[in-house]
């Protein structure tokens, strides 16, 4: 099985430490995939000042668990670590992390990318951004929706 | 029975939960009739393409099955990640 | 255009300095996407105590230079950062980094795993493992090769 | 003219580059044909499928065609990343 971290938190992470945790006693695995989300300036057509993030505490973890053990029984992993930002945020911050590791590097690929693709639509958060015009809830997008059926068996 | 709201649902019902009196066994689909008819001037925001269903922290389809004791809330398409 | 780093190198190389260069300044990237390949201990069926890598210098930089910017035409990249190692390695030593950033994540994640697939079979480095029975070649894997009919227009 | 080889193929060959007697223009079959003459007891290892070959420092394929004062390798399959 394999060990899996997941946390929701305000404060900010450090990918290093992320990383060093990841290759600690590690003789395994060939292959570190890992994602990181940002705050964007301009989004949806808006230039942003920044933004908060709700979410449905408890939902919120069992969701992230079960996406993740989803891509554990598809691909051979060996490491996850996910973490999700919730509260007040500002351009550039780090919003969210995804990271595996696995022998070899398509699974490492694919089950990173399959975890992003899943928190996207299954996962409930959601963004409030500050823009010129005042604050706005971000509108979910129909291509976020479509970027699951790539993992339809 | 109890229906919690988040997010742009939440401000727009202004409401984070409401008390509903519905039969149970009820569905998603029943709950959803109910609330249509508790908030008039919102079933737009309430309808299936526009609010979620969650029972038991985990996403539910229509026809999803409703208990007593559940915990049953609504929320608009997710936008974290 | 993407701002583009390449370095192959023999010494070691600090993911959170390359994660701090991508992110700084940066108001414009949602993803980062990055990839690490490390020195597993089992390969091919036999226990690695360590490799070293061979390369074809002066086409290596070319043929990596040749594969980002086929990246960059197929995805709208920002930011692209590589890393490949030569030299003696040891056990779970860092061999390869490849990060990229993008707007949204689709593209990161694709690009990223496009160059990897394209680095392991058409940059020239060649990796010779000692092992208890002695040193060995690593043996190209067909797997390798089928990696890249995904990336075919 | 000249020919380099580099690691597996290197070593079998025992040789890190070869001076080859090849009229120009030629094409990398041809040169592979005249490597295998001049390492008659390993032609297996030159064959196209167990050597690759770059032009100028960019992989070639069998018609690619070599002109005076290109810098031509021979190679086994990589194994980097």
């Amino acid at each position: 099985m394999a060990e899996v971290y997941i946390s929701v938190q305000k404060h900010d992470f450090d990918i290093s430490h992320e990383y060093a945790t990841l290759r600690e006693d590690n003789r395994s695995d060939g292959a570190i995939v890992f994602f990181s989300g940002l705050v964007r300036e301009m989004n949806q057509g808006s230039k942003v000042s920044g933004l908060s993030l709700e979410h449905y505490p408890g939902m919120t973890e069992k969701a992230l668990h079960a996406i993740v053990d989803e891509a554990c029984q598809r691909w051979p992993l060996n490491r996850v670590r996910l973490i999700h930002r919730i509260g007040q945020l500002a351009i550039s911050d780090q919003i969210v992390f995804v990271a595996v590791t696995s022998s070899h590097r398509e699974a490492a690929f694919s089950a990173c990318h399959f975890i992003m693709d899943f928190l996207k639509s299954r996962a409930p958060f959601w963004k409030k951004e500050v823009t010129s015009d005042g604050e706005r809830w971000v509108e979910a997008l129909s291509k976020d929706q479509q970027a699951l059926n790539k993992w339809q068996a | 029975m109890k229906v919690l709201f988040f997010a742009a649902l939440r401000e727009t019902l202004q409401h984070e939960q409401v008390e509903l009196p519905v039969a149970l066994p009820a569905t998603v689909a029943l709950i959803r009739a109910a609330l249509c008819e508790y908030f008039p001037q919102h079933q737009q925001n309430l309808n299936a393409g526009n609010a979620l269903a969650a029972v038991n922290q985990t996403l539910a389809t229509e026809d999803s099955e409703i208990n007593e004791g559940d915990e049953v809330a609504f929320f608009p398409p997710v936008t974290g990640g």
